[in-house]
């Protein structure tokens, strides 16, 4: 194996390990813990014997094809850079594991429960007891409850610790990627991973709403980060690093640079908490603290500024950079500064210094000179190592005092000297006091501010800046130290503070020993690695800078000691700048967020109510204005029409019909309220229709036409029986001119359409179908060879449907009870005769006689007009005259009960002779004749397709029936009130 | 087809046509539903089996072979034709006697 | 024997007549088919017409079919010149005809013939009291027509089905 | 001879037709409807033999038979309606 | 003819379609009843009018186009069923809602 | 038998439902139902494996060859819908098979008629055919939506039903302009014959039109829409899941058609141009809106199927190969995860009592592998990495950023994948987190095997087509270029004496 593969297996096994605390913690706390460490461990382990070379400055590269058809590639890259996050994110990530292990409850619980009484050690609270619920379910549930919330806490703390390697894996992820598509990937990954450990206290409305915040803010910036990376990838032909920082020139000058460089600036801003965006790095203090010191300290709010310092080659250079870059990293220091001074809760102090070191960061790379850089990545490592053990100090003395409210915590160096000693050392480094690491950051970034080149002409204002800027950070340490561990005594605590236990000290301790190892001895611990990490970052020869505690009494150092000097005096006068500060408004992130998001979702509420009022006849409305507009376009759009074929000519009859077509359609439209007479009238339309088809030489249409019609027509009136009698006039003028609208629309375009159509000559293949009926269809009627032969597939389908009908009336009615009126619309009780005589007795002479009929016609449609939906038709319209005549008790026992396994009857009639052809090799459907002669009877002419048509008889005599049954019964479950006049 | 086939012929389908006219000059005429039940009931069922006698007799002279199956719309017509009537005038007979006994109550 | 057979003679001879009408009395393939079809359809309906009348007299069947016919004819010729005529003269009537025949099925007949004949469509058969109740277009004399109605029809028809 | 006596069925039939139609439309009772459409329908049958004749040709024959049907069913089911309101009881 | 037809068809669409547009579910039955009237003509037209050819074949005839009356039968017995289907549902909402309107509201 | 391996996604569950329907308890067509879906599932693999082979695979019905008869036409495409749908399908029904398949009458045979439709509709190479297998479809999917009964059910139905009618007559129409223009129903004979056009040209787009207006109403574009989130969320959890194959169906058939006849015809070419992209785009936007203000988990899910449907419809305007590739890819995954989210939606809704899946407080429940399942599928469904979601995503940014509308695209496609995934956070945070201690969670029976299977059947979906985007993305590609290569699939389906095909000038 080679080295470079061992990249992939670190972030691979990261990931992978993430399942090991989860499924280790059900054998205990320790258990989670001791897997966390040692996934950690291992990729520490993995990633060693890559660190010599790298620190000597190579790049170690590593692909394998993900989506390569994308540019996506599972491609990794350990330089300093890299290697400097990984032992940021390993290195403090242990600390933190083992932090966590003593921070979050154990013995003692803190979780709020589901339940509104915390009811520790599996005992059930009485609480429960007492309220008013239903005792059986009680006496089961509670213990089940208590049991559950035991298994709860372990599965928890196994959770927690699931995430956080999650959460480090996928940082691992960002700072090992080489593809700057995969970089992306995880870089979201990140913001999922802490969206969930921000919820951790999920119980609590602040922890929601503080992950929703880091998720949109975050999630939100990575989309535009993806947007900028896809831009970027375009610009540069490539979305891997090796290739991207080396087109720093092509970059900047394509005419793509700006939007690019805003895109993946939102990405950087918003994940490093810059201004305006910094918002929800405070409220994600609602994570528990090892969250904030691994997540909001140490490692992913350090992406941010990863990225730009990953991109520094590729994006900086240009003006835009400078000044969005250090623009906003400049007013981010400050005013982070400036808000951090003036909180009060401990954690919010650390939060608002966080963002204000971001800024600082942002700003050493946007300064854009190389020594600038090499400042920015020195005091990501210096930042990550004092504020990681400020927030675990922070941490204990909230562990251990139960709040970490400044005005209440005081005077804890009494309590805890040794804790509140390293906690000073660590908040001295963050103020920048010589011999501590922050110190010789500082003191870099104050030497690029005198002389800078872009201000030339005001060469006093950036020293200005960042004295300003190193007051304040002065002012909140000093802050932090005083009103911590001094300033009188505590004030009404919930716990009596004392040291924590001994481990859970220890990772701070071995912070702080950091602090001074790298602020006394910088060129001997840290000299190596920040070499190799900047040298990564510039992608060039390192400026010449010396790593020393002393540099001389130059400007820098003057300016350092007005810093201190003017910090602490700032916060001497803190009582009346408090003051000050407590009469400005104050506006609550999580507040405003969620009342933006409250905001937001009722607009969306009511533009989606105002588009969608749920109305089928808006719905309908809007389909016909929208095929109207979309076809009028097209049609108009295109060359007009030729119009070349000879027109038939029209005969008075053909008038005629017309005018009775234009009566029957105008007189169920306009009568359509009286529901009985639209009827009438509809079926004077259907009558015209079945005539036009007989008169232009269809006559199959117009015997599936007629029956079709009169079943409907029995349908209808089934079905009006039960509906009101009668439309209420409801719509309004304006409704009823709108739909007239665009009924004269869709009437006017169709006919236009249809006589444009029809009077165009065209080409069809339907020659093939009369010459193909009789010799390769072995029948005369074309149109039914073609129903049962040539497109037999469709048939298939739709007695498919057919029978679909069959089965939906079963679905749909069954057990329904529908109530039918006693009277008629106009008042009338109904007439007390249920089966008149005349007609029951006619009825049974005429039932074998119509059956007669309907073999007639379907045995003859092959040749002639019939065929098996006809005859289907025919004969389930005898059956209903059955119905009709004698009602439902006469003719149901008289007919087959079992109807669903006649569908499957007539559809495996049909389908099966299709599968036959199967037999003798052909594709299904394929349909057999011939001639056979048998005696007496001579020859006649026998077609497959001719089963198959029985199977659509059957199916479609069939569903009649089905629909018919179920329609008859509905009456049966209503009341019985309804017999007739009697009543 | 001979002269004699052919004004049976043509006499039958204007017979037919007649008929069926003044079935429904009553329809459209006669003062009230009973009446009106009349014409349809009788004139256009005879007239439209007087037209289907001459187009089975056409047929029959034109074509090889008999053409009976217009008997068999004929025969349908006059089976049918008693049972409309009869269920109209039920039907209406109730409308009326049902609301004139609603008006008594 | 004969009666498992047919078990509805008159109703097979419908069925074989219709079939031949319909297929034109083209094949005798089809009209063997039809033969089948006569066979099998009254078997297959049965359970429809469980109380069918028995058909006694076949051949006074035929001659009142054949009156019938002629009174058709007759009947429509008279209407259609009232229909033409002045309506005033017109004296449309309800009567009510007494039966004496008690089969469903004959009454329904009678009815069937008495709305295609004289000038009359039946309305009503009341089998409680066995009357049968008509609307006449022009009736001058009820009296005369339901003595017409009964001699003409009802008598033959109790006849032919011996009821 | 024919052909005139053809042409002249169908003046009178449509004649008839538009006779029915009036009625239709004119009503008054819903059993004047079902009657015209049911005599509209007996006259669309004469006209489909008219038509058969005159085309010479029996492919008109059906939809008559068929015509012929579906009318009386139809006019079943609206005395159905009227009379009792349900269809199948 | 074939304006004859074209008006027929604009005139059974525009019908069908403002039914369509009504509130209860009856006319928007009727409605589709009437727009499958004129679709299905619409449909049978694409072959052209041809009188007295009807596609049954003998020896030396002239024949319509066979096609779209394969289609247009098709479409009948298709649409056939999905009247069949929209009257069931409408009951059901009628028995479910107690009001035949046909955004299926409760009857106030 | 590879001979007959087109048709057999059809015949398979249309043999099942016969079998159904014979007879048997609910038990025997629950073994039928599940066996036709494996069987079904094997013969959609081997069509894609056959299909991959790059030639046609032309299935001429009764030996009829196009254009005279009816060609079943399986490409890449067809077969990866094939295979789709039959995914979706097995699922859908292993989860039915645990109880849902009780609550009203004949789910077994109307389901496996519904993906004998939904098969039929993706594997025919004929328009009129594709109108019949729509009708199918539709028809079981009208009785499935009102399985279960209940008003909302029945008032969705209404809507679903007369919408989709009116789209039925239109679909005719369209039809009777094709044959009345072309005079040939065969996708390839029409491509042919619009390629060689002169007269008639006006009617033809407007047919194309037509035809196009009703593949966009099952695709559900913005304002045929509002059918849409009703009918999904109203339906029962599986029928949802297998719904959520149906938009894909118009957006499929609207690819197909654009691709083969629409594209290379001058006259047709600009018949998608100017008005898809906005439309297409406003619909994700009112999507992502819905999805913002939904108050039920299951309208959230109807609302991802609409705006993955809005997002898919932005690919058929540029008629692009590698376009396509990206929209296929995340046609495949949306599928899958929208069909996730409904059953997901009713396992959630059954554990919080009267709350069921209202977005708001409920009772504390304990089911942390729901909440695993739900996670996932919210990560997929959102377009964050790593699952396939952000894949899909990536992919159609990366193609579509040259094209015209580039940045509208992408702007708009990024603000609805934010929305979304705020909205989801919400969600999520509602339902799981949010609780109210005063309610009890009902008593609710472990989830049965079958639900579990289903869900993480589909749920897995996301990791896997992210671990294996590779092949699936490749194949995307195969696909899509053979489908922006018409003159194979013209060739294909006719066969090379196409010029010979005997027509006739009618009048
Ligand atoms: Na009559
Ligand atoms: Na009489």
């Amino acid at each position: 194996m080679s080295e470079t593969s061992l990249l992939p297996l670190i972030v691979a096994s990261a990931f992978i390990g993430c399942l090991i605390p989860a499924l280790l913690a059900r054998f205990g706390r320790g258990m989670g813990a001791l897997g966390a460490a040692g996934v950690m461990a291992g990729c520490l382990a993995l990633l060693a014997p890559l660190i010599p070379a790298v620190l000597a400055g190579e790049a170690l590269v590593t692909a394998y094809a993900w989506l390569p058809g994308y540019g996506l590639d599972l491609a990794f890259r350990l330089d300093g850079l890299g290697l400097l996050f990984c032992l940021l994110i390993l290195g403090i990530g242990l600390l933190v594991v083992l932090y966590a292990y003593y921070y979050l409850p154990g013995g003692h619980v803190r979780l709020p429960h589901p339940n509104p009484l915390p009811h520790p050690q599996g005992v059930s609270p009485p609480g429960l007891a007492a309220k008013p619920l239903n005792p059986a379910r009680q006496a089961g549930e509670g213990a089940n409850e208590s049991l559950r919330e035991i298994s709860n806490h372990g599965d928890r703390l196994g959770r927690f610790y699931t995430l956080l390697l999650l959460f480090m894996a996928a940082m691992l992820g960002v700072v090992l990627s080489e593809n700057l598509l995969l970089l992306v990937v995880f870089w979201e990954v990140t913001s999922i991973s802490s969206f969930l450990l921000i919820a951790y206290k999920r119980e609590q409305r602040e922890s929601r709403i503080a992950a929703r915040m880091a998720l949109a803010v975050t999630g939100g910036g990575g989309l535009a980060l993806l947007a900028g990376v896809l831009l970027l990838g375009h610009i540069a032909g490539s979305y891997e690093l090796s290739v991207v920082l080396a087109e720093g020139e092509r970059i900047r000058e394509h005419s793509l640079y700006a939007p690019m460089l805003i895109l993946i600036l939102l990405g950087a801003f918003t994940k490093s908490a810059q201004f305006p965006f910094h918002f929800w790095l405070p409220n994600a203090m609602a994570a528990p603290t090892p969250v904030s010191a691994y997540l909001h300290s140490a490692t992913m709010v350090k992406a941010g500024v990863f990225l730009l310092a990953r991109l520094h080659p590729a994006l900086a250079g240009s003006g835009l950079w400078f000044w969005l870059v250090s623009g906003v990293g400049a007013v981010t220091l400050v005013y982070a500064a400036y808000t951090a001074f003036h909180r009060y809760d401990l954690k919010g102090l650390l939060a608002y210094s966080t963002i204000s070191h971001l800024g600082l960061i942002t700003l050493l790379f946007g300064l854009d000179t190389p020594l600038s850089v090499v400042a920015g990545v020195f005091h990501i490592i210096n930042h990550a190592i004092f504020k990681a053990s400020l927030f675990m100090a922070a941490g204990i003395v909230d562990h251990e005092c139960g709040t970490r409210d400044m005005r209440r915590v005081n005077g804890l160096f009494k309590f805890m000297p040794i804790t509140a000693t390293l906690a000073i050392v660590a908040a001295a480094s963050m103020a920048g006091v010589p011999l501590l690491n922050g110190f010789l950051s500082k003191e870099m970034f104050f030497t690029e501010t005198v002389g800078h080149p872009v201000f030339e002409e005001m060469r006093w204002l950036l020293p200005l800046f960042a004295t300003l800027a190193g007051m304040l950070a002065v002012a909140y340490s000093s802050r932090f130290i005083h009103d911590v561990f001094f300033n009188g005594d505590p004030i009404d605590l919930p716990r009596q503070p004392h040291e924590p236990p001994r481990w859970m000290r220890a990772p701070v301790e071995v912070l702080v020993v950091l602090c001074l190892l790298v602020g006394i001895f910088p060129q001997w611990s840290v000299a190596p690695l920040l070499g190799a990490a900047a040298g990564a970052a510039l992608q060039a020869p390192l400026p010449a800078f010396e790593l020393a505690v002393w540099h001389g009494f130059n400007l820098p150092f003057v300016m350092s000691l007005v810093a201190l000097a003017g910090g602490i005096t700032l916060y001497a006068l803190r009582k009346p700048l408090f003051a000050l500060h407590d009469r400005l408004p104050s506006v609550h992130a999580h507040i405003a967020f969620e009342r933006f998001y409250e905001g937001l979702t009722s607009l969306a509420h009511s533009i989606v109510n105002w588009l969608d009022n749920s109305s089928l006849q808006r719905y309908l409305a809007l389909f016909i204005v929208f095929v109207l507009s979309l076809g009028g376009w097209a049609w108009l759009s295109g060359p007009p029409a030729v119009a070349a074929a000879a027109y038939q000519p029209a005969d008075a009859a053909a008038f005629a019909a017309l005018a009775t077509l234009i009566v029957g359609a105008l007189g169920a439209t306009l009568l359509h309220r009286q529901r009985l007479t639209a009827i009438v009238f509809a079926s004077v339309v259907g009558l015209v229709v079945a005539l036009a088809f007989v008169r232009f030489s269809a006559p199959d249409l117009a015997l599936t036409q007629l029956a079709v019609e009169v079943v409907t027509i029995v349908l209808l009136l089934l079905a009006l029986h039960y509906l009101p009698q009668t439309t209420p006039a409801e719509d309004s003028g304006p409704r009823l001119a709108r739909d007239a609208a665009l009924a004269v629309g869709a009437g006017a375009g169709l006919g236009a359409a249809s006589f444009a159509m029809m009077t165009s000559p065209f080409e069809t293949i339907s020659g093939f179908y009369l010459a193909q009926s009789l010799p390769g269809g072995g029948g005369a009627n074309a149109v039914n060879v073609i129903l049962v032969d040539f497109r037999g597939f469709d048939t298939l389908g739709e007695i498919t449907v057919l029978a679909m009908v069959g089965l939906a009336a079963h679905a749909l009615l069954d057990r329904l009870a529908l109530t039918a009126p006693g009277r008629d619309s106009d008042g009338r009780p109904w007439a007390r005769e249920r089966h008149p005589l005349f007609l029951s007795m006619l009825m049974r002479p005429l039932l074998p006689l119509a059956l007669a009929v309907s073999v007639f016609i379907l045995l003859r449609g092959h040749n002639l007009p019939g065929g098996g939906f006809v005859a289907g038709l025919v004969t389930g319209v005898a059956l209903v005259l059955q119905y009709l005549a004698s009602g439902i008790d006469f003719a149901q026992p008289r007919l087959p009960r079992h109807k669903a396994k006649l569908l499957a009857l007539g559809l495996l009639l049909a389908g099966g002779t299709g599968a036959a052809s199967w037999l003798f090799g052909r594709p299904f459907l394929t349909s057999a004749h011939g001639h056979a002669a048998l005696p007496l009877i001579g020859e006649i002419e026998l077609a497959s397709a001719m089963v198959f048509d029985l199977g659509v008889y059957v199916v479609v005599v069939t569903v009649v029936l089905m629909v018919l049954a179920q329609l008859g019964r509905l009456s049966r479950h209503g009341f019985p009130e309804k017999c007739g006049e009697a009543a | 087809m001979s002269i004699v086939t052919e004004f049976t012929v043509s006499a039958l389908i204007l017979l037919g046509a007649v008929f069926a006219l003044l079935g429904s000059v009553g329809l459209a005429r006669l003062p009230d539903f009973f009446t009106r039940l009349h014409g349809p009931t009788k004139a256009t069922t005879l007239g439209v089996g007087a037209m289907v006698l001459a187009s089975a007799l056409y047929f029959s002279a034109t074509q090889p072979g008999f053409s009976l199956h217009e008997i068999t719309v004929m025969v349908f017509l006059f089976i049918t034709a008693p049972v409309t009537a009869h269920l109209l005038a039920k039907a209406a007979l109730h409308r009326r006697g049902a609301k004139r006994r609603e008006e008594l109550k | 024997m004969m009666r498992r057979i047919l078990p509805r003679p008159a109703l097979s001879a419908a069925i074989f007549l219709l079939w031949a009408a319909l297929a034109n009395a083209a094949s005798p393939g089809m009209l063997l088919l039809g033969a089948l079809l006569a066979l099998a359809l009254p078997f297959v309906t049965r359970p429809f017409w469980p109380d069918a009348p028995r058909l006694a007299r076949p051949g006074t069947a035929l001659r009142l079919a054949a009156r019938v016919a002629v009174d058709i004819v007759v009947a429509n010729w008279a209407v259609a010149r009232r229909v033409a005529g002045p309506l005033a003269r017109l004296e449309p009537a309800f009567v009510e005809v007494p039966l004496d025949l008690r089969d469903p099925f004959v009454a329904t007949i009678l009815a069937s013939i008495v709305s295609l004949t004289p000038g009359t469509v039946s309305i009503d058969v009341d089998q409680e009291r066995w009357v049968l109740s008509l609307h006449a277009l022009d009736a001058p004399d009820p009296g005369a027509l339901i003595r017409e109605i009964k001699q003409r029809y009802e008598v033959p028809l109790k006849e032919i089905f011996a009821c | 001879m024919l052909t005139l006596a053809i042409e002249i069925g169908f003046a009178l039939i449509g004649l008839a037709m538009a006779l029915n139609l009036w009625r239709l439309v004119r009503g008054p009772d819903a059993t004047d409807r079902v009657l015209a459409l049911d005599t509209l329908t007996i006259n669309a049958i004469a006209l489909l033999v008219l038509f058969g004749i005159r085309a010479a040709s029996s492919a008109y024959f059906e939809a008559a038979l068929i015509l012929a049907a579906m009318g009386f069913v139809g006019t079943m089911a609206l005395c159905k309606y009227l009379l009792r309101g349900d269809l199948i009881e | 003819m074939e304006a004859v037809v074209a008006i027929a068809i604009g005139m059974l669409t525009a019908c069908g379609v403002f039914l369509l547009l009504r509130a209860r579910t009856f006319p928007v039955v009727l409605g589709l009843t009437l727009l499958s009237y004129g679709v299905n003509l619409f449909l049978f037209a694409s072959g052209r009018l041809r009188l007295d050819a009807p596609p049954l074949i003998q020896a030396g005839a002239a024949y319509t186009d066979p096609l779209p009356q394969a289609l247009v039968l098709t479409a009948i017995v298709i649409g056939f069923g999905m009247t069949a289907y929209l009257l069931m549902l409408a009951l059901r909402a009628l028995a479910e809602s107690g009001d035949d309107h046909v955004d299926g509201r409760m009857k106030p | 038998m590879s001979a007959h391996a087109a048709i057999l996604p059809i015949l398979i569950p249309f043999a099942a439902a016969l079998l159904q329907l014979a007879g048997g308890g609910l038990s025997f067509q629950r073994r039928i139902g599940l066996a036709a879906a494996l069987l079904g599932i094997i013969a959609a693999a081997w069509l894609v494996q056959l299909a991959d082979g790059g030639a046609m695979l032309v299935y001429a019905l009764g030996g009829w060859t196009a254009p005279f008869g009816i060609v079943l036409a399986v490409d890449r495409l067809a077969a990866a819908m094939s295979l789709l749908t039959a995914l979706l399908a097995g699922a859908a029904l292993l989860y039915a098979t645990a109880g849902f398949d009780n609550r009203g009458r004949h789910f077994h045979p109307l389901f496996q008629l519904q993906i004998m439709g939904i098969q039929g509709a993706f594997l025919t190479g004929d328009l009129f055919n594709l109108f019949v297998f729509f009708e199918v479809m539709l028809l079981a999917s009208y009785a499935l939506l009102a399985h279960g009964g209940g008003l909302a059910r029945t008032r969705a139905g209404l809507a679903y039903v007369v919408l989709n009618l009116a789209g039925s007559a239109l679909f005719l129409i369209a039809l009777g302009l094709l044959y009345g223009t072309l005079g040939t129903l065969n996708l390839a004979d029409v491509a042919l014959r619009l390629q060689t056009l002169e007269h008639n040209i006006a009617l033809a787009r407007l047919a194309g039109a037509l035809l196009i207006a009703v593949f966009t109403l099952k695709a559900a574009l913005l304002p045929l829409s509002f059918w849409l989130p009703h009918a999904y969320a109203a339906a029962g959890a599986p029928v949802a899941a297998l719904f959520v194959i149906m938009t894909k169906v118009g957006i499929v058939a609207i690819l197909r058609v654009q691709a083969v006849a629409f594209a290379p015809a001058a006259a047709m070419a600009d018949l998608l141009a100017g008005w898809l992209v906005p439309l297409a785009l406003a619909t994700v936007l009112f999507a992502a809106l819905g999805a913002l203000a939904a108050t039920r988990l299951r309208y959230f899910a109807a609302w991802l199927v609409l705006a993955s449907a809005g997002t898919l419809l932005v690919a058929p305007a540029h008629a692009q190969a590698d376009i396509t590739a990206a929209a296929l890819y995340y046609l495949f995954q949306s599928t899958f995860i929208g069909a996730a989210f409904f059953l997901l939606a009713e396992l959630i809704a059954e554990r919080r009592g009267n709350v069921a899946d209202a977005i708001k407080p409920g009772p504390a429940f304990h089911a942390p592998w729901l909440a695993l399942g739900f996670f996932l599928a919210a990560i997929s469904a959102a377009g964050l990495p790593p699952f396939s979601g952000f894949l899909g995503k990536l992919m159609l940014l990366s193609v579509l950023r040259e094209a015209v509308a580039g940045p509208a695209i992408w702007a708009v496609l990024l603000t609805a994948g934010f929305l979304i995934m705020a909205a989801l956070a919400r969600a999520g945070s509602r339902l799981f987190w949010r609780r109210k201690p005063d309610m009890l969670p009902p008593v609710t029976p472990a989830i049965a095997w079958q639900r579990s299977a289903a869900v993480l059947l589909l749920v897995a979906a996301g990791p896997l087509l992210a671990l294996f985007a590779r092949p699936v993305a490749d194949y995307a590609s195969r696909a899509a270029a053979q489908l922006h290569a018409p003159g194979a699939y013209i060739n294909g389906v006719l066969g090379t004496d196409k010029h010979s095909i005997t027509r006739e000038t009618r009048p």
